[in-house]
């Protein structure tokens, strides 16, 4: 019947919109900066300036979703973030290889994360307790390495190159991003690991009776999240050639708003990696095409903050029919 | 095969289980019967590593074992199908299925082959006979449907002891008898089977040994020929069972309508063109095969589900105004068939859930009258002997049948003229569920009225007056409970899926 | 630079919430309008990772220069690079000077803390010196007077006892305030705190309400800047005695002045250029 | 038998321990502190300065109370206080007489707290994003109205009387924390509305079916954080004579710590206001007792956040045997 069809038809559009909804908004937000900014914003130098400034979100969100994924989350990211920047510059500066400065963080910050795992599921403490205090700890951790002072002297040339070389004209800070993103989405879509991670946050209970270790795998959701984190916090040191000590802590809020934006792209509801990039990359967008724009910096905050809410709603539209 | 030692099993100071002793051969059907809070789930969850006992021995194949967590007891050949369902309801059904074992892995790498573990998962379903979208998402299925996925997922791995929790308390007959069919081939081969159930029919007919339980001990194991449903019934209560079940039949023609639906469709077509009513003092039963719509009409006369067009009365006024608050309002309830999704707050006490929906009853909008809502409830507690250790309880700590009374309590306490009844009485040991029956036939002699779903067509036969048969969403017939017999309803129903497979 | 006539400039600060760094901003937009360019302001929330990206995106859509304001310059080091290859010239208001950049106007922060201190010193005489220090080390800036002071500090045979604390920011008035409600009660003796040096005026508010509130007559508070509220207090006669008045007014005139100079074509040799701070206490206050 | 009243006897202390850990925890922290610093600590003086140091925090995370109840989160609350004590001091500066410079703000947030659950419950949206974004607005708003300056000028005396005056010794602001408390305990506890947030935060399927007209019930808990937060921002302006545009930022984070810490007290699992209370009052008396003790900034942190995870493991043990 002609009726049908249509409502087929209107019906599979309102399911399209449901799961890229998010997804649509980035596009329209993008076309609305390229019609006002032809010369600036909608530019070969400035998607790749893009692709770079959301680098550090990314990677960052990428470890929040992990740990979202088995339900729970970690608020310490964003000191140890820092902590790592603080740690690789204090060892650039001492002289220590680069391969060291970077892999010894990484190694300490496994341990960490690891052990806000631990802490979670061996005493079933609310990991947002748990983690806030650890990023207490960790602030103290780094105020004590720093004395709060910005690491920038005697920083070596090569501490840099990660941040700020480019290989054919492109940042690497880019080229990392995009493979940690599809090395993320691959392990929590096609491997064992990955579904035992989503089955966890799903239903944890039903996971443990269908004999999923719950704890090991919370743990590692737990690490590999805290070695994203540090990661992020050495990148940015190498891209700023210094390591503020409260370098990362702003990067907390938007990683966790780019993850929960992603959760209502792709699969509806579940933290999801390319939902995650989506998320910061509107969130970047935004910041960048607004300041082309010069839009006053109050106003700034209210617009990000309204496509922001648009943008969910936006796909929230027709569920009710569907 | 399996033999357990003296089990104890204590919550706080209360024991849920004290030294039960039970045996398992292989190759047999051991069914396990008693009351609801007798235990039955308890010993099964220490069976399958979820609990700890707190004193006794479990036997493995003639070696002592210690059952440390699920994991353990799927790897020595422990299945189960618990009572409640055990889904990841983002995951679909395929990924369901391989939740805890080992997925199949591509040669090299770590990736998952989505299409063996599809083929594998396939040949499964038709080597049982189910038909079932395996591509779903769990929260996207029935309640039968979970039940069906849980079936499969036990049957996945090759398995010495297959645990069956009330497996048949969300299931039609024909997916009942699907499942039996099921249990007989593993039998066959040499698997053993722990059959729970309420279902006095399916005990007495399936299975070889039946234990009975009481009071968290074991009352004895019989050879099941030697048993009869009223000796069981005696055994699990230790008294003689009084309740006498008779139909006198009264003529409903002058009675007044309590709820008239003229041609209803829900705004997603899940009810078309459904015209009914239901008269003071009557109860009326609705039937239909899995996924015929019945949850879909109930809550539509409810108005959890949006309605499209057509006219629904109740007590001759016409509902403009469909919300579960406006339902409650004019006095009709709903018993939701998912009591643990729809029904209950889990997290909450037993004297929070019952008085939830007549809260204003119990309170000025300042403050909530303790004494007169303790009382109100520990009268309802008693009435319908909801085994917990106070009011005070939490739901999640009560055994799935009187978790389902106090959902009774709840409707009850609202004294309602409609009952809309999804499943009622699923999970409910058989003398609750003459108590439940008997309840609605008290509440209709007081002119309210019962719209009544159920998958067992002989407990519709018992209690309606009239039925009504449903298809895909429509009424397709409508009987007088007067000389029609289950095979004739089924009938029905069967003739018409063959018309719509055509 | 661009092609169009009216020139464009931004200028980028990771504090415009602070009250100085906002007076600068105010005082630089008002005598950009006035020489008719159009001024873009970027505020980033103290997040120097955003301005690195906010700073790209200005160079990205050609500005005809660029103003830092209170940022240490060390740590966009290579965007100041992209810009001077863009030739966009950058300036630095109450920032620091790197290679790269055409100039920095700034009250030399280590100077400033030297003038604070060494006053605070002479009001306290030759009696024992027991400090309470208020500061927040991750500022840039505030590091700075921090570090000039603790080398002052030690040299003075005086100083018995230095109690440092960090404030948080933001929200520094009431958690500075706190804090020290808490030292006095733990400090009661008379005595046993005379004075507190503050990194910036925010604190010394906070600390000196505290003071105030507690009836302790012994202590005086010094803070760094001159921000209008601080100034109030020591006019009225509070703990806080003394500020130092940076000259924002002059960072902003400095800066306006060296970008009109650029625009015109002309090189800049003088790249640090210093806009004199000046003492502020009861007897200059409100002046 | 001997064996089960000892059995029952250690039991019960551990279900004590399970209900009470964190309080107990408190009263450990309060000890130390007490035997280290006699005469400065374990004073009626410092009794009265905690009281009052804390006011703000547990009137802020009373109202993250009510929306955790409803199974929800609202990010804004740090800047909903930030724009209260903005619009207040605005008001007071104009002249307006004080109780509209108090109503008026308090009248402006109920209707912002109601508009973010009415996008959370309208559209299902996830109330963290669409909070996080009204908090990004609401800072927008803030700035625009301050131009990022603080407050202070011409501001009355008479708006410093609620935050800076002394009833009987004690300070207003700890008089109207102790009322605010039991008013929302009591109507939390005894309340057909406070059941009722309870219920949805437990089970919001269930509660509609029971009746409960979800939508709304949500939106008035959304509103009322939303009022507690700007009152909190209006006394904080009151108490420093001055409003600065970010000055609420900083109690988001410890509003929450006190809210999760509180949900390990009294009602395992569940937001409830005397746990909160208890929560933000251990992170004020270790922030004041610290700070007497005198111990190095970095050291502080690390022991607060030590001190915060020990507290909730304490109160889980024995949790297992039980
Ligand atoms: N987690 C728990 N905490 C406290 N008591 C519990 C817990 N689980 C079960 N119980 C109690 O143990 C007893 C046995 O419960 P169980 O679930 O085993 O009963 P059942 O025989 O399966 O009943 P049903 O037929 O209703 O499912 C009940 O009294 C129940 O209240
Ligand atoms: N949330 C849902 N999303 C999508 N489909 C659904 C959902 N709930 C039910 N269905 C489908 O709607 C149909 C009717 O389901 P439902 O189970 O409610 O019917 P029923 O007659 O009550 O049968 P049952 O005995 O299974 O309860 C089924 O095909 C079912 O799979
Ligand atoms: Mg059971
Ligand atoms: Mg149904």
């Amino acid at each position: 019947m002609n009726r049908n069809l249509a409502t087929t038809y209107s019906s599979s559009l309102l399911r399209l919109f449901r799961v890229y909804g998010t997804l649509f908004a980035g596009v329209l937000i993008i076309l609305c900066f390229s019609i006002l900014r032809p010369d600036s914003f909608a530019t070969l130098d400035n998607v790749i300036n893009i692709s770079r400034q959301i680098s550090f979100l990314v990677m960052i969100a990428l470890g929040a979703t992990l740990v979202m994924a088995v339900g729970e989350f970690d608020l310490s990211i964003g000191a140890m973030a820092s902590l790592g920047g603080v740690m690789a510059a204090k060892l650039a500066v001492s002289g220590q290889p680069m391969w060291l400065c970077i892999l010894l963080p990484l190694a300490i910050s496994l341990v960490i994360g690891y052990i806000n795992g631990w802490i979670v599921t061996k005493f079933k403490v609310l990991s947002f307790i748990t983690t806030l205090g650890m990023g207490t700890i960790l602030g103290g951790i780094t105020f004590w390495l720093t004395d709060g002072a910005t690491i920038f002297e005697n920083i070596p040339e090569s501490f840099r190159y990660l941040g700020q070389e480019m290989w054919f004209t492109i940042p690497i800070l880019s080229f990392i991003m995009l493979f940690l993103t599809i090395l993320f989405w691959y392990i929590m879509s096609y491997t064992p690991f990955g579904r035992r991670l989503y089955a966890i946050g799903g239903n944890e209970a039903a996971s443990r009776n269908a004999g999923i270790s719950v704890a090991i795998n919370k743990n590692l959701a737990f690490a590999l999240c805290a070695v994203l984190a540090t990661l992020t916090g050495i990148l940015m040191a190498s891209r700023l050639g210094s390591a503020q000590p409260t370098s990362g802590d702003g990067l907390f809020l938007p990683a966790y708003a780019a993850a929960f934006l992603g959760m209502t792209s792709f699969k509806e509801g579940v933290p999801n990696i390319w939902g995650t990039f989506v998320g910061a990359a509107i969130i970047g967008i935004l910041a960048n095409g607004l300041t082309m724009l010069e839009v006053p910096p109050f106003l700034q905050d209210v617009v990000t903050g309204s496509i922001v809410i648009a943008a969910v709603i936006l796909q929230k539209i027709g569920r009710d029919s569907s | 095969m399996l033999q357990v030692r003296d089990l104890d099993k204590r919550f706080g100071l209360h024991y849920a289980l004290s030294k039960i002793s039970l045996d398992i051969h292989s190759g047999e059907i051991h069914a396990l019967v008693g009351e609801n809070g007798a235990g039955k789930s308890t010993l099964i969850k220490i069976l399958t590593g979820i609990y700890q006992p707190n004193g006794g021995k479990v036997f493995w194949n003639n070696q002592e074992t210690v059952i440390r967590e699920p994991k353990t007891a799927r790897k020595i050949g422990i299945q189960v199908v618990h009572q409640d369902r055990q889904l990841i309801a983002s995951f679909s059904g395929y990924e369901n299925l391989f939740l805890g074992i080992s997925y199949p892995k591509q040669k090299l790498g770590l990736g998952i082959r989505w299409g063996a573990m599809k083929k594998e998962a396939d040949q499964l379903k038709s080597k049982l006979g189910i038909q079932l979208d395996l591509r779903k998402l769990a929260e996207h299925m029935s309640p039968s449907e979970k039940t069906m996925l849980e079936i499969m997922r036990a049957a996945m791995l090759d398995c010495q002891l297959l645990i069956l929790d009330e497996p048949t308390a969300a299931l039609s007959d024909e997916e009942s008898e699907l499942l039996f069919e099921l249990i007989n081939k593993l039998v066959a081969k040499g698997t053993a089977i722990l059959y729970v159930s309420h279902r006095m029919n399916e005990i007495l007919r399936l299975s070889d040994r039946v234990t009975v339980m009481r009071n968290g001990k074991i009352a004895g194991t019989f050879s099941t020929k030697e048993m009869s449903k009223d000796t069981l019934v005696q055994l699990m209560t230790n008294q003689t069972s009084s309740i006498k079940k008779q139909m006198q039949k009264t003529s409903f023609s002058n009675k007044e309508n309590v709820l008239q639906l003229k041609q209803v469709t829900s705004k997603d077509q899940k009810v078309k063109n459904v015209s009914l009513d239901v008269k003071q003092g009557e109860i009326v039963g609705i039937f239909g095969l899995a996924g015929s719509g019945r949850t879909e009409l109930l809550e539509t006369i409810y108005g959890t589900r949006h309605l499209k067009t057509g006219q629904m009365e109740i007590q001759g006024k016409i509902v403009s105004s469909f919300s579960p608050k406006h339902s409650l309002a004019r006095g009709v309830i709903l018993i939701p068939e998912d009591r643990r999704g729809d029904g209950l707050i889990v997290d909450m006490s037993i004297r929070e859930n019952m008085t939830l929906s007549t809260l204003s009853e119990f309170s000025s909008i300042y403050n909530i009258k303790n004494q007169k809502e303790k009382t109100a409830v520990r009268t309802w507690m008693e009435r319908l002997q909801v085994k917990a250790t106070s009011s005070e309880q939490p739901i999640k700590e009560l055994s799935g049948g009187n978790q389902q009374k106090v959902v009774f309590a709840k409707a009850l306490l609202s004294k309602p003229i409609l009952y809309l009844c999804d499943e009622p009485t699923q999970a409910v040991d058989v003398m609750t569920r003459e108590e439940i029956h008997q309840l609605l036939k008290d509440q209709v002699s007081h002119d309210s009225g019962v719209l009544f779903v159920s998958s067992d067509v002989q407990e519709v036969l018992d209690i309606s007056d009239r039925i009504y048969v449903i298809h895909e969403g429509e009424i397709v017939a409508e009987f007088e409970n007067e000389a029609v017999t289950a095979e004739q309803i089924l009938q029905v129903c069967y003739n018409q899926r063959k018309q719509s497979d055509v | 630079g661009s092609k169009k006539d009216t020139k464009k400039i931004a200028i980028l600060t990771p504090y415009l919430s602070s009250v100085t760094t906002n007076q600068m901003v105010e005082l630089l937009k008002k005598e950009s309008k006035t020489k008719g360019w159009e001024a873009n302001v970027v505020d980033t929330k103290g997040d120097v990772g955003q301005l690195v990206s906010r700073m790209e995106d200005v160079i990205a859509t050609n500005v005809d220069a660029i103003v830092l304001v209170s940022t240490d310059p060390n740590q966009v080091k290579a965007q100041i690079q992209a810009a001077k290859e863009k030739n966009i010239p950058v300036f630095g208001c109450d920032s620091g000077y790197i290679e790269g950049m055409a100039m920095n106007a700034t009250s030399d922060n280590k100077a400033m803390s030297k003038m604070i201190t060494e006053h605070l010193f002479k009001q306290l005489g030759n009696k024992p010196i027991n400090l309470v220090v208020l500061t927040h080390r991750p500022h840039p800036g505030v590091l700075k007077r921090t570090l000039e002071f603790d080398e002052l500090r030690k040299k003075n045979p005086n100083v018995k006892k230095v109690i440092e604390q960090q404030v948080n920011v933001p929200g520094p008035i009431e958690n500075s305030r706190k804090q020290m409600e808490n030292l006095l009660l733990a400090n009661k003796a008379e005595g046993s705190i005379t004075a507190v040096w503050a990194g910036w005026d925010e604190p010394a508010i906070g600390a000196t309400q505290a003071i105030q509130a507690a009836g302790r007559k012994d202590i005086i508070v010094t803070g760094i800047d001159g921000n209008s509220q601080a100034v109030n207090l020591i006019k009225q006669g509070s703990p806080l005695v003394a500020t130092v008045k940076q000259n924002f007014s002059g960072m902003a005139e400095i800066v306006t002045k060296q970008i009109e100079l650029v625009f015109q074509g002309e090189q800049i040799t003088e790249k640090e250029q210093y806009a004199p701070a000046s003492l502020i206490t009861k007897e200059n206050a409100g002046k």
